[in-house]
């Protein structure tokens, strides 16, 4: 294992776990769509670095394609002032918690 | 839907038209089919059925109502593009780097000539690659640029531009507006003006 | 020619990649967000190019391709819910 | 350290990040993608795994396991994306609330 | 190493700086108007290079093409992206700076 | 009253990152132990590859050795779609619902990009058998060009009617079905492929897989997005 | 002919479910409800020939899908337990198939709950007879989706909500399974049921991925602690989501940590898992009877009911693990296995029943329904006789798994668990007489009283009935049982 092909591994590893760490300490709704748009996109990255390329190859089409743009659309949709009737406004601000 | 958003802009062209603009799409894509493929022959199971429907997509989408591209215009046009994105990149790099930041950034409005909304679009996708300009709204004649000096002459480089693009397809442009076409704001621009 | 060359530019462009991460951060709108993920779009195309070349692994330039195609429609998907995202964004909006 | 224990570590990593997501965070939309980045980790396992195979072609199989996991994942995610828009829709609520058992 | 690969080498340099210098104009520049700019030119700029750079590299005359190919699909579609993006925030109300 | 809500909630974050640090530790000895020689199928998919009907190993296990997970795996594909479809109110799979966005840069781009999608659809669907690619990939591609015609504001064409749609999204299914049972009227087990037809009937599963595909990703793209105009009425829910 | 299609049994079964699913996707309701009324005639004929085939051979069916054999492919096994659960599953879907063609009124908006259920049903199947670790998380995503579809399938609030939080809980089950399939995987290099029983070894890797696998599965089996997403889905989703849920639904992920134990040796691979479910087992059942109590709508004393008696199956791992020879020790898997037919048949009488008693009485809640057994008295006695089997009272299949599981713990001296068992009963006792009690009083008059039709007032009466049945003619099931589950408890013992 040559040096620099193992950084680039270590590189891709500290990316993904920050990234995915990001996207669960964010506030914000729609920049964490954005970290899991990008996370997908150093996935691949990773699937590269292990030899999968079919995998990549998934993983860029549905990542950058359908599942990224249903995302998008959801938090577009979440965010809309429009609803038909919306009883339960203030559950917006996220302060029951349950899993 | 609402369907006034088609691409196709006038009169629904002609039978023996459509199928010579079938037959120029199924050339091109299968010459991008063949690059694809890397020239594999035994690819051409697969290749004529897509190939065929991508010309069938595109026939439907955007129809050949003329015969198009003149190709030393089409050089003309590539050269002007190619050494102009160079340009661009320079342009914003050396701006990029300077600790000064030598930015005078705003909004033009500008009127333009060509006739149908795909020209338009190739206008802007074109002037978005060229030094300091950047399309940011196009709405039927009026194109709204942000610029990032608003004392570079951009209403000369949109008509050649303009220019350019009408030699191409072979088109004629439009007599302009008799009100002034060129607009300068710092603010959002007014596209309806 | 040598491929840790290539690997070499492709850690560079990584990390020129991973800067990109302080504008999403930064925002501060959410356009700027989301122009940030179109970088990562292009920049991960050249990567993908330098990759195939340095593993010799051609299946990674129809990556490119894909990657290519389609690193338009979440931008497009964007733009068209941009008006009730922006909301939350600006100042006066909500942060949910 | 071989570059597969260092993915397997990820994968590790992930799995409890995504964990966390999907426990703590009440968005419902977090939760979801706290769904996916544990599917990502999996993954993550299950292809360091199929690359111990001496030479150049890792192990097929993980890989297969692999892309029908990821087809399984997209269509979770899609119906629950369509189940929050259109619990959304119905109550305005992007949350589980504790009070809809005795409505 | 012959002069083509000195060639190579010199043209992915200077990609991989028009590279940098974009995320460097992304960082530095005070808008998301003038961050579009950073992005359109510098970058497709790069990945211009890069990809003459690689088709220079490659023996076979079909793969160069298809590298074109790819560059062209990303000019097209950062332009529209950035296109709409500007447009996008311009409707949304992002003022764009204005040099105080 | 922040600080009285914040206070409990702090407490059980502390736990819950305690706890889920406590499972890495555990996960992380689990996947370290895991011994490093090859233990797998790897060689036993390389010696039958040959009478598996493509090149691709994994395509191979996908469509021959394993390909009833696939089999199933469509299965939760159709099914998703179905689910998704009946979360909407009458009216299921009208894609008018998605407010256009006019734009003529925007209408260019998907007249340039959605032929290419196509043919990329179809090269990697050719390639598969051989190197990285198939039908998932090939479908997901048709998808996104099918999104990106929604969100351009393209008309649907007229021919495609609801119940094309629903044929189309079946249709991949039904001959992945159809060519699984085959085999048993020539006294061999489900999905066992004569070993003549295994490229054929591989090759027919992937192209009808591939249009199903994309059209369920659309469609799950269309059904779920929801109308952004403000004159939104809420039909009457069953 | 017959001997063409015997061999095929199994793949024929499946395909007929899968067909039948596709083609009700595509058509309108009515012709989706005669869909699934044949499919599910065709059903009930062709898994009894099957079981009638592994019994009278005495045989475990292997079936090789594609001819590959175990470690490259994928091979379908059916012995006796499995081919219980089939005909439990047959049995019960056949049932609900019919109460649902009543129970529907005829409007296009349900008509994707007709494909939606025949899908569960081939996930069901497919669960049942799969014999590899991957297919099985396959199988269990197949019917994870369909039962979060039939959940959300009324688009009322409460079943949108129920429906999300299951389909959380259910995927984060089925991730977590994944992990342990790909540990297993890596540690074995097989993913076959019968290959991992040669090539287990007991290190960390595979402890991990064991353990894992079993708390995926525990969590979609909703063992308490695990248990919260149950209730508000089971209660929420209209009458026949709900008796297919808990009567079959919960029972597929226990079928698979059951056969997981088997080839794993669970207590020697994890000292004390066997344990350690046997006492959330009774947790489950003291917590869930004592919420039953405390409901005051029916259908969610009902589903609190399924929690409580999903704890009684787990009591056979420790029962097992305890036993000193091989009689014992098949005497406490029979008890479980046993009780998961009864309260399957017991279950689904019992949600089917609910539903005509809220569609008789308008209303979900308790209160309304006093004074029931006078004005809908077919119902009321129906709950009746299901609440005899969930109480364990002598006739009913209730009784039968009872008695066998305080038999065994008896002889294994763990007398504890039999005080579990009889505690459970005591507890049941309470909330189902509690309800008996109010229907026979006479409270104010109910809302509205009108049984609609036939079918859904005699379709839970015949299930309550076979709960009866089959606690009178327990022996042939045990008899059925006995083979299979001899070889498959030997593994399993200390």
């Amino acid at each position: 294992m040559n040096s620099p092909v193992l950084w680039l591994d270590i590189l891709v590893v500290v990316i993904l776990i920050l990234l995915s760490i990001r996207i669960f300490s964010e506030a914000s709704l729609f920049k964490s769509v954005v970290l899991f748009i990008a996370l997908g996109l150093f996935v691949s990255f990773a699937w590269v670095k292990l030899a999968a390329p079919d995998i990549a190859l998934t993983e860029a089409a549905l990542g950058a394609g359908v599942t990224g743009a249903l995302l998008l659309d959801t938090v577009g949709h979440l965010r809309s002032r429009n609803v038909p009737y919306s009883k339960h406004r203030h559950a917006e601000d996220g302060t029951s918690s349950n899993a | 839907m609402n369907s006034s958003v088609t691409s196709v802009s006038g009169a629904a062209p002609s039978r023996p038209r459509l199928a010579i603009g079938f037959a120029i799409y199924c050339v091109v894509f299968g010459a991008i089919w063949v690059v694809l493929t890397n020239g594999d022959t035994s690819s051409w199971m697969f290749g004529i059925p897509f190939t065929a429907f991508a010309a069938l997509v595109s026939s439907a989408m955007s129809p050949i109502t003329r015969l198009p591209i003149r190709p030393l215009a089409l050089i003309r046009f590539l050269a002007y593009f190619l050494r102009n994105s160079v340009v661009g990149g320079v342009d914003v790099a050396l701006r990029a780097l300077q600790p000064s930041m030598p930015l005078t950034p705003g909004i033009v409005v500008c009127s333009l000539r060509l006739p149908t909304p795909t020209t338009r679009a190739l206008l802007a996708y074109t002037v978005s690659l060229l030094p300091g300009t950047l399309s940011s709204g196009l709405e039927d004649e009026v194109i709204a640029l942000h610029v990032l000096d608003t004392e570079q002459p951009v209403l000369v480089e949109i008509r050649r531009i303009e220019n350019l693009i009408a030699d191409i397809m072979g088109i004629e442009l439009l007599e302009l507006p008799a009100v002034p076409s060129v607009e300068k704001t710092s603010q959002d621009g007014d596209l309806n003006a | 020619m040598p491929e840790g060359v290539f690997v070499g530019f492709a850690i560079v462009i990584f990390i020129t990649m991973l800067l990109g991460f302080i504008r999403v951060e930064r925002g501060p709108t959410a356009a700027d967000r989301m122009l940030a993920a179109q970088l990562f779009g292009t920049t991960g195309v050249a990567l993908m190019l330098l990759l195939a070349e340095a593993f010799q692994v051609p299946a990674l330039r129809d990556v490119a391709l894909v990657l290519a195609l389609l690193a338009a429609v979440t931008g497009i998907a964007f733009v068209k819910r941009a008006n009730q995202i922006q909301g939350s964004e600006t100042p006066g909006g909500t942060v949910s | 350290m071989t570059q597969i224990e260092i993915y397997l570590l990820a994968g590790a990593a992930m799995f409890c990040i995504g964990l966390y997501g999907l426990v703590v965070r009440p968005h419902l939309l977090h939760k979801v993608m706290g769904l996916n980045v544990m599917a990502v980790a999996v993954f993550l396992v299950l292809v360091s795994v199929a690359r111990r195979v001496p030479g150049p072609t890792p192990d097929a199989l993980p890989h297969a396991m692999v892309l029908t996991g990821i087809v399984v994942s997209v269509a979770a995610t899609a119906y629950s994306l369509a189940l929050i828009k259109r619990i959304y829709t119905e109550t305005g609520a992007v949350t589980l609330q504790e009070t809809d058992d005795d409505a | 190493m012959s002069w083509m690969d000195f060639l190579v080498i010199a043209l992915l340099i200077v990609s991989t700086a028009f590279f940098i210098v974009g995320t460097i104009g992304l960082l530095r520049f005070p808008d998301v108007y003038s961050r579009l700019h950073a992005l359109t030119k510098a970058d497709n700029l790069g990945l211009g290079i890069l990809i003459l750079a690689l088709a220079l590299n490659s023996a076979s005359g079909l793969v160069s093409i298809r590298l074109m190919l790819t560059w062209v699909l990303v000019l097209v579609a950062t332009a529209t992206t950035s296109h709409l993006i500007a447009r996008a925030a311009r409707e949304s109300g992002v003022e764009p700076w204005v040099k105080p | 009253m922040p600080n009285n809500i914040e206070r409990p909630r702090r407490a059980q974050h502390i736990v819950a990152v305690g706890l889920l640090v406590a499972v890495f530790v555990l996960l992380a000895r689990a996947v370290l132990y895991i011994p490093m020689h090859d233990t797998g199928v790897a060689s036993s998919i390389q010696d039958n590859l040959q009478i598996s009907g493509v090149l691709n190993p994994v395509t191979a296990v996908l469509l021959n050795f394993r390909g009833y997970d696939t089999l199933l795996e469509i299965a939760v594909l159709v099914l998703a779609i179905i689910g998704v479809l009946s979360l909407q109110r009458e009216g299921m799979l009208a894609s008018g619902r998605l407010a256009p966005f006019a734009d003529p840069a925007l209408s260019l781009l998907t007249r340039i990009l959605v032929p290419m999608m196509i043919l990329i659809a179809g090269y990697l669907l050719w390639a598969g058998e051989k190197a990285p690619g198939g039908a998932f990939q090939a479908g997901s591609i048709l998808g996104a060009a099918g999104v990106l015609v929604t969100l351009s504001g393209h008309v649907r064409p007229g021919w495609l009617s609801p119940a094309i749609v629903k044929i189309i999204i079946a249709v991949g299914f039904v001959v992945f079905l159809v060519a699984a049972i085959i085999p048993m009227f020539f006294d061999k087990n489900l999905l066992e492929y004569p070993l003549h037809l295994a490229k054929p009937l591989i090759i027919l599963i992937e192209t009808w897989l591939t249009f199903s595909i994309g059209m369920i990703l659309v469609t799950m793209f269309i059904s779920s997005a929801a109308p952004i105009t403000d004159d939104y009425v809420r039909g009457d829910a069953t | 002919m017959l001997d063409l299609i015997q061999p095929q049994l199994p793949a024929i079964t499946l395909a007929v479910l899968l067909f039948a699913a596709s083609a009700a996707f595509l058509v309108r309701f009515e012709r989706a409800r005669a869909i699934a009324l044949v499919a599910a005639g065709v059903q009930v004929v062709l898994v009894s020939w099957i079981t009638w085939i592994v019994v009278g051979q005495d045989r475990v069916w292997v079936y090789t899908i594609g001819g590959w054999g175990a470690p490259l492919g994928i091979d379908l096994t059916i012995d006796g337990v499995s081919a219980v659960m089939m005909l439990l599953t047959a049995v019960v879907g056949c049932v609900v198939t019919v109460y649902s063609a009543g129970y529907f009124p005829p409007k296009d908006s349900y008509r994707l709950f007709w494909s939606l259920w025949l899908f569960l049903w081939a996930a069901l199947f497919a669960l049942f007879a799969s014999n590899d670790i991957f297919n099985l998380y396959v199988c269990l995503e197949l019917l994870t989706i369909s039962a979060v579809g039939l959940v959300a399938i009324s688009g009322e609030r409460a079943a949108l909500f129920a429906g999300m939080r299951y389909i959380l809980s259910a995927l984060a089950g089925s991730l977590i399974y994944l992990f342990g399939v790909a540990l297993v995987y890596a540690s074995t290099g097989v993913l076959d049921f019968d290959l991992l029983a040669t090539q287990v070894s007991i290190d960390p890797t595979t402890q991990a991925g064991l353990a894992l696998m079993v708390i995926g599965l525990l969590l979609k089996t909703a063992l308490f602690p695990m248990h919260f997403w149950l209730p508000p889905a089971h209660a929420n989703a209209v009458a026949p989501v709900s008796a297919v849920l808990s009567a079959l639904v919960v029972k597929g992920s226990f079928y698979i940590i059951f056969k997981l134990m088997h080839v794993f040796t669970g207590h020697e691979m994890i000292p004390g898992l066997a344990e350690l479910m046997g006492i959330l087992g009774v947790c489950a059942i003291i917590w869930g009877s004592v919420q039953a109590f405390t409901q005051k709508r029916l259908k969610m004393m009902v589903a609190y009911s399924t929690v409580a008696q999903i704890g009684y199956l787990f009591l056979l791992f420790p029962l097992v693990a305890a036993a000193d020879d091989i009689q014992t020790a098949v005497l406490a898997a029979s008890a479980g296995l046993f009780h998961a037919v009864s309260h399957g048949l017991a279950k689904g009488a019992m949600f089917l029943t609910a539903g005509t008693i809220v569609k008789a009485v308008g209303s979900d809640r308790l209160e309304d329904m006093a004074g029931l057994s006078r004005l809908a008295p077919i119902p009321a006695f129906t709950f009746a006789i299901a609440g005899v089997s969930m109480v364990g009272l002598p006739p009913s299949g209730g009784f039968v798994s009872k008695w066998l599981y305080v038999s065994s713990a008896i002889e294994t001296g763990a007398w504890w668990w039999a005080g579990a068992v009889v505690v459970g009963g005591l507890l049941a006792a309470l909330y189902i007489f509690k309800v008996i009690a109010l229907f026979m009083g006479s409270g104010k008059e109910p809302l509205q009283v009108g049984v609609s039709n036939r079918v859904i007032t005699i379709a839970p009466l015949v299930l309550a009935l076979m709960s009866l049945v089959i606690g009178v003619f327990g022996q042939p099931i045990l008899d059925l049982l006995y083979p299979a589950v001899e070889s498959l408890t030997a593994g399993m013992m200390r």
